[in-house]
């Protein structure tokens, strides 16, 4: 290949992406936010009309927005870092000299590759009163069993288990990536230098894990904010609508009431919440320098 | 010509294709082919509406469940059949499809609710089939005093936020002689809805029904009844085959018969069953009315009741010699089946059906009291059918 | 401040046998330099004694305590690795202070700490950055820092100056003797330069293919070297060997020089008639005028003036031999010299063992 | 696969025992979800409503596996989960190394606007895009075609790819990149022959994200790929279950047979994965 | 083979320069070192020359070509880094011949010329290790070994001996000498090693803070150094200096030595009456027996046997000087030794600018 300046090199290597992300995702989301000023409900039979922010004013008063809204923040803040500690743990576990790997890496992978609506389905059959293990085991024990999803906070519970047991493994493998690619001549030298595996893991392994953590934790986030298969595949959103998330709401709104504007506008706002969180990280990762 | 049918694979595509096979013998030169998907009703909406919002031509005839031609129609996603005469149908199908006067789809199949019960046991203690909820109580507790067995259940229905449970709700509520929505107006009565969740929550409170019925979904309660640990259930005409098949323990103990009424109420039950649509995308309009009057006609209503078990949409088929050859329960099906209502007509049904089944499973699951639920109900519906 | 002490020190690579049972005792205090060829396992067997190789046969201990199984931390070392392993995160600052601030040692203390070693290896204005912005021999002097700042009770210094020019390594050099004099922690220092090894060592060990090849002073491995093997490898340029045969009372050399043996061999038994021998020779020992007896007749292959001195390369037979010479002497190529010896400098090995000859 | 010694400093955990605790929290985390939807495919599904519940199967039985293979084309889903999700990975890895390469290693002046952008383009739902999604691959007539999927699915992990191995280049030494253009090679040649070699780890967990995101996305693939013969394994899957019909047992069976392919495909590369490769390269 | 010159070549890391605006011309096939202390900016300097660094300012011409924009492969250089580099995933042997395979050498070909520079390095059975199971040493050996199966244009060194020990490095040293005979491409090397920088260059450049302080033959930077810097920089041990002022016909030291100017002045202009100088002598130019006109009084601090010589540390003034001294000379600290001086090899330096006085 020819050589370009740095700057030539740089488009021609973002070029694909660019094209690719502007096709699937920008065209799509332009229309996304232009749809969110305009009433279009397909169930309604009218043609489309310009309401302004009618949609997002809408919003201030529906109990089911901040409803959701809320479960979605409180899934986010309660699995995120749930992830992230199970699947640290988990790496450093994996990380681990094991004559034989392939049985460790597989089963850090497997929560992974279960597709993430039979993980909810399973799941919910892991959490059935009658018939599931987790009451089982109870009971093995001496404990009575309870109807998890009788309960707004049990079923909360079991959800947020299910969302971090189904992404820790995510957390995982990229921890366990960023964990394989620091030198070990720097623990050594920690070793050296007096450091005690806690020292060491807060001293070499955190800080070089940053970069890739942020990532994940980025991500992470991203796909907490839209979680939708788990509860919807488990409760349903039940009990009545205290399990039911946000992107939940949006895909009634858009999937099955048709009610288009309204959904959109729900999107745009889901979209804000992840932006905010996104630009957080992004600080993060610039005072890294 | 080419058409495309959608239909959804837990509605026995191979028996259809067979319909189909007739078709295109009787019409030289039309090809139709079939795309399945979507096995739930709610998968399948899912499905049509992104390729309907779309505005997608590939598909020609669609088959939509009972609650959707309204949407449909109000969409604009289904072209209105002109001066088709729907008095030859059921009448509760006829009014299913028919909205702001327009015939917007044709029915395929019927269905609807009934009571399964176990005849055995109900002989055992004497007991007759119960016409009012509160015998099914009494029944229940009756033969659980007798049997002593800790696993058997007296009633199972559907408390999951399912579309069943839509039907949950309103069984009572139509028994107490009220409607929901008529006309596309609102007709809510509030009391009528707080008895209706009381009731239920009751069936939970006084152990008739098992605590984790907010859990139970449709087939749920098939397969519980057909292991032979329910007395009671409420669910629609499939589970009868399955009661009556290999893997079930209770084959020759089943008895069908209407849903229960409110004490001093009439019996209701709620309306099933799938419509054949012609999507207004369509190419081909004028095929694809063709074909669905065709699939929609007496001949292959009856051929789907003989071959697939599927209920008529033609009154007069119940008594058909053949058919009742094929399904000899068919004959006690027709008197609830004609009187079946269907749910709510209107094109934000989804909407409704949200509300109700949400609440519905949150007064079950102990964490909103009936009132409560009643009143979310209401105000919710307001705002959906203002 | 301990005593070091390896006792049949083992280091296997799968099969392949690295360190091959090292038995050295160090005394609590002592300075001992490790050098020999590239490969021969002075890095392996410095880092058993860090803890940071398992030990595959053998003991080492640490004042009392055999330390085999004692993590790196636990046996209070510092080293300077040969590949720096400077945490790249970390300012320089913060890669000095590492040790100190893991033991608790107060902010001031530690302030103070980096700040003379910083200084005293000419890094003070690159506190703050990091080691990606360093020159090698920034580098180097940062991994240094970072050992001296702390007080182990043994120091390991693996080639710790190899980067640095030698003004400054003569200066660092200086300065690491000081610092053993004063706080007389036991050192345990790895170098290839010859004077590092000369001044700064109580004893040096030199290593060979991962065995002890001999042990001792400063002055009795330069003069007194046990084999070829250490008589070629201590000093710079090394020292000449030559091909020669006990003949009678002579030393017969392969371009027909010969040597009276009486001088040479000073009582030595091991030279008997017709043995065969390798003479050593340094090449800082060929003096231009001598007794004309003890000379050997170089035929001079390639002059290299260094400023301070020449080096005369010439041939006898076969061997390859260099004089140091004044650096006013600039023979040509091709010329005869006749370079002198004094007989007390002369080295005899056997040919066969190429162990002195006693 | 590398023998480091027990004793091995990099290691948070040493020691045997604890490593016989460590694997069985992870077996027992990572398996047993699995091990239990094997043993539920191996049951009949009367036996799923016997109280107590059983665990390991009364009478195993493979019935469930043949009615999976008969009920619904099951190895055509395979084929084309397999082959999509293969295709997408290929093209994410491809699309995101080089674009993770200009993020890491030219110094662009709008380096943290593009990032930025990069994340945000990856914070609207699906669900959202769906309809004008649809619109473009009918626009494009693509619809029924494995592209279809391919290039959402390689947009759907773009970002994800991306971030992660800027995070991975931007470790790896400058200087073994320069050796290798002073050995000849374009920048490009320097990536994919030192960089990417080393960043292993990092690309091959990039790879498994977009290969298990490609494989289990549901949405996109219900709506884009109706016909039968290209329907993918989590629509396919979805076929087992009606409105009147949830045969666990089957679709166990069915979810066993999904696992299988990427598990199998996990323990082949697995073994790629060397770790700390970038021992003794360089000096500092 | 080409030339390489550098025009007002300048670098700069954010607002510090580090260097700043070099001019060198580099004969087709000439051997040059770089000298100058730790961070002066000889990596730095090497580094743009191949293409690694952007240039902050300036030109780099590699025969008659700009190459300021070029890539680095299209320089056709080979360089070995400082830091090694090496491919930590590749075999040594993928190591070496990686750039033989890029540009499309055949196999054959490669391997031949791979095994005869391992054989040259003495790193032929290390073939099929990974760096990561090398010592120090090896590895810089690989480093070396993969640039010189190149033929390139020019070959850039980063301190390539480094980490060798002295025989090695005497060996390998002459193979490169060797190497450059017989191929005569041009070199830049880098290194810190005295012995290698004069053996090596046919000229030295001499850098200080990102300046060239001097540059010439190694006899002319060793014997006319142009400033103080250069003089204490080039020879090992440093050359000693000691502040003297000139009184009249002779030159007073701090001790209250005084040497007549005449002989040392040699009709210099610049040491004129009442100037402060500074005096520079080497310590090998010390000599026990001289013109007793021309000693210095030493009194001995500290003594350091060498072996091959003894080095004394002596004061004068408050400046410490060191004499290197017959190996068998020992005296003791505190003696007071008459240490004569060539007056030819006496430097001359303005105490204030530093500089050679003419
Ligand atoms: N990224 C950077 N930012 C700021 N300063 C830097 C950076 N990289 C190098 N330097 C500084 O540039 C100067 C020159 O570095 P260079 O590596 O050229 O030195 P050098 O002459 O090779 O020294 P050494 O002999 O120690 O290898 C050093 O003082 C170093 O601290
Ligand atoms: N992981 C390994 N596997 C196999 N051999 C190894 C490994 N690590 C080191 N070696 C070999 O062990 C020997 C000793 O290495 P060591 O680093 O101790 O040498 P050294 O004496 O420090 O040499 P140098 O002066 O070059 O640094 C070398 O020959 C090296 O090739
Ligand atoms: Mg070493
Ligand atoms: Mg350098």
């Amino acid at each position: 290949m020819l050589d370009l300046s740095d700057r030539a090199l740089a488009v021609l290597l973002l070029a694909p992406a660019a094209i690719l992300l502007s096709l699937i995702i920008v065209y799509p989301v332009a229309r996304l936010a232009y749809t969110s000023f305009f009433s279009l409900s397909l169930t309604s039979g009218l043609p489309a009309e310009f309401v302004g922010l009618e949609n997002y004013k809408l919003m201030i008063d529906d109990p089911i927005f901040w409803e959701t809204t809320w479960n979605t923040v409180l899934i986010t803040l309660i699995t995120v870092p749930g992830a992230l500690v199970v699947g640290m743990a988990l790496a450093l576990l994996a990380n681990l000299p094991f004559r034989t790997q392939w049985p460790v890496r597989l089963s850090l992978l497997i929560p992974w590759a279960l597709p993430l609506s039979f993980a909810g389905l399973i799941f919910a059959w892991f959490f059935h009163s009658e018939y599931g293990v987790v009451n089982d085991v109870l009971n093995r024990f001496g404990i009575p069993g309870v109807i998890w999803f009788n309960s707004p906070n049990l079923a909360f519970a079991a959800i947020c288990l299910t969302i971090i047991w189904k992404t820790s493994s995510f957390m995982a493998l990229i921890i366990l990536a960023g964990l394989q690619t620091i030198p070990r001549s720097l623990y050594e030298a920690a070793d050296v230098d007096g450091a005690g595996r806690l020292r060491q893991f807060f001293e070499i392994t955190l800080p070089l894990l940053k970069p890739a953590i942020v990532v994940a934790l980025i991500f992470r986030t991203i796909t907490a904010l839209q979680t939708f298969d788990i509860p919807y595949m488990m409760t349903g959103g039940g009990p009545g609508t205290s399990t039911s998330t946000l992107a939940m709401y949006i895909h009634q709104n858009t999937v099955s009431f048709l009610d288009l504007g309204y959904g959109s506008a729900l999107a745009v706002v889901m979209f804000l919440l992840s932006m905010c969180v996104t630009v957080v990280y992004l600080r993060i990762i610039r005072t890294k320098g | 010509e080419e058409l495309k049918v959608y239909i959804s694979s837990q509605h026995q595509p191979q028996v259809w294709r067979q319909v189909l096979d007739k078709y295109e013998a009787a019409n030289p030169g039309t090809k139709v082919t079939i795309e399945t998907g979507g096995n739930t009703s709610e998968a399948q909406a899912q499905y049509l509406n992104t390729i309907m919002s779309a505005k997608d031509s590939s598909l020609d005839v669609l088959i939509l469940d009972v609650i959707r031609p309204a949407q449909f129609a109000a969409a604009g996603w289904t072209s209105p059949f002109e001066g088709k005469d729907m008095s030859v149908y059921l009448p509760a199908y006829a009014e299913a499809n028919t909205v702001d006067g327009k015939v917007v789809a044709l029915p395929a199949f019927a269905d609807s609710m009934f009571l399964y019960y176990r005849k055995d046991l109900l002989e055992k203690y004497g007991i007759q089939p119960p016409k009012t909820w509160d015998e099914l109580k009494a029944a229940v507790k009756k033969i659980n005093g007798g049997e002593n067995n800790a696993d058997l259940q007296g009633l199972s229905f559907q408390g999951k936020a399912i579309e069943g449970a839509v039907c949950t709700f309103l069984l009572p509520y139509w028994s107490q002689g009220k409607s929901l929505v008529q006309n596309g107006k609102l007709t809510f009565d509030k009391d009528a809805a707080v008895k209706s969740l009381k009731l239920w929550k009751s069936f939970v409170d006084e152990g008739v029904s098992k605590k984790n019925i907010a859990e139970v979904a449709t087939d749920d309660t098939r397969k519980e009844f057909q292991a032979g640990n329910v007395v009671f259930a409420v669910n629609w005409s499939y589970a009868w085959a399955q009661s009556q098949g290999k893997d079930s323990a209770v084959v020759g103990k089943v008895g069908v018969t209407r849903l229960p009424a409110m004490t001093g109420g009439d019996q209701a039950t709620c309306l099933g069953g799938w419509e054949w649509g012609v999507s207004a995308y369509s190419k081909n309009q004028d095929a694809a009315k063709k074909l669905v009057q065709f699939l929609s006609s007496p001949e292959s209503s009856k051929f789907m009741a003989i071959n697939g078990s599927l209920l008529p949409t033609y009154a007069s088929l119940y008594q058909d010699a053949d058919v009742v050859k094929a399904a000899p329960w068919f004959a006690d099906a027709k008197q609830v089946v004609e009187t079946a209502k269907p749910r709510p007509v209107t094109p934000r049904y989804n909407e409704v059906s949200e509300t109700i089944r949400t609440t519905v499973n949150a007064v079950l699951a102990g964490v909103m009291t009936p009132e409560d639920g009643a009143t979310q109900i209401e105000s919710r519906l307001k705002r959906i059918l203002r | 401040m301990a005593s070091v002490s390896l006792r049949k020190l083992e280091k296997s690579y799968g099969s392949l046998k690295i360190v091959k049972g090292i038995d050295l005792e160090i005394q609590d205090g002592e300075f001992v330099v490790f050098v020999g060829p590239s490969g021969c396992g002075k890095s392996t067997t410095l880092r058993m004694v860090a803890g940071l190789e398992s030990i595959s046969g053998g003991e080492i201990r640490i004042g009392e305590r055999v330390v085999n199984k004692l993590a790196p931390r636990e046996r209070d070392i510092a080293m300077v690795f040969q590949d720096y392993a400077l945490y790249p995160h970390k300012t320089v600052r913060e890669n000095m202070g590492f040790s100190l601030k893991v033991r608790g040692v107060s902010m001031k203390d530690a302030e103070g700490r980096i700040n003379e070693a910083a200084d005293m290896l000419g890094i003070g204005h690159l506190l703050d950055r990091r080691p990606g912005q360093l020159s090698g021999g920034q580098r180097q002097r940062v991994a240094m820092g970072r050992a001296i700042v702390r007080r182990p009770q043994v120091f390991l210094f693996d080639e710790p100056l190899s980067n640095l020019d030698a003004k400054l390594r003569g200066q660092v050099r200086t300065e690491i003797k000081r610092l053993h004099q004063q706080i007389g922690t036991t050192i345990i220092y790895v170098t290839h330069d010859q004077v590092e090894a000369m001044t700064l060592a109580d004893r040096i060990v030199i290593l060979r293919g991962g065995d002890i090849e001999q042990v001792g002073t400063p002055d009795e491995v330069y003069n007194q070297p046990q084999s070829v093997f250490v008589g070629g490898f201590v000093g710079s340029p090394a020292m000449n060997f030559a091909r020669a045969r006990v003949e009678g009372d002579a030393l017969s050399f392969a371009n027909g020089d010969r040597l009276p043996l009486a001088k040479l061999a000073r009582g030595r038994q091991g030279a008997m008639d017709g043995r065969d021998l390798i003479v050593g020779i340094r090449p800082e020992h060929f003096v231009t005028v001598a007794d004309p007896a003890m000379t050997l007749t170089a035929k001079v292959q390639v002059v290299e003036p260094l400023g301070s001195d020449t080096l005369v390369h010439f041939l006898i037979g076969s061997d390859m031999l260099t004089a140091r010479l004044p650096p006013d002497m600039r023979p040509e190529p091709g010329a005869v010299l006749h370079l002198g010896l004094d007989p007390s400098k002369v080295h005899l090995f056997d040919a066969a063992t190429e162990r002195a000859i006693h | 696969m590398s023998h480091v010694t027990a004793e091995g400093p990099a290691s948070f955990f040493a020691g045997k025992p604890l490593r016989f605790i460590a694997a069985t929290i992870l077996l027992v985390n990572g398996m047993f979800p699995a091990l239990w939807i094997l043993f539920t495919s191996l049951k009949t599904e009367a036996e799923l409503t016997v109280k107590p519940i059983t665990w390991f199967p009364h009478a195993p039985t493979v019935a469930n596996y043949m009615q999976a293979f008969s009920d619904q084309p099951l190895h055509v889903f395979l084929f084309n989960s397999f082959m999509v999700a293969l295709l997408s990975t290929c093209l994410t890895l491809l699309v995101s190394v080089l674009a993770a390469y200009a993020l890491a290693r030219l110094n662009l002046k709008y380096r943290g606007l593009i990032l930025s952008a990069i994340i945000a383009v990856s914070t609207f739902p699906l669900v959202t895009l769906l309809v004008p999604l649809f619109e473009i691959m009918r626009a494009l007539n693509l619809l029924n075609t494995w592209i279809a999927l391919i290039l959402p699915y390689t947009v759907l992990s773009l970002p994800v790819c991306t971030l992660m191995l800027v995070s991975f280049f931007e470790g790896i030494p400058r200087d073994l990149e320069n050796a290798a253009m002073i050995d000849g090679c374009t920048r490009l040649g320097a990536l994919f022959k030192v960089v990417v070699p080393l960043c292993a780890p990092g690309v091959f967990t990039a790879g498994i994200l977009a290969f298990v995101n490609a494989w289990d996305e549901f949405l996109l693939a219900l709506s884009f790929n109706s016909n039968p013969a290209l329907r993918t394994l989590p629509v396919g899957i979805q076929l087992y279950q009606g409105e009147f019909a949830f045969p666990w047992p089957v679709i166990s069976a069915a979810l066993v047979v999904g696992i299988v392919p990427v598990a199998i495909l996990i323990v082949i590369f697995q073994e790629r994965v060397v770790s700390g490769l970038t021992a003794g390269g360089i000096k500092g």
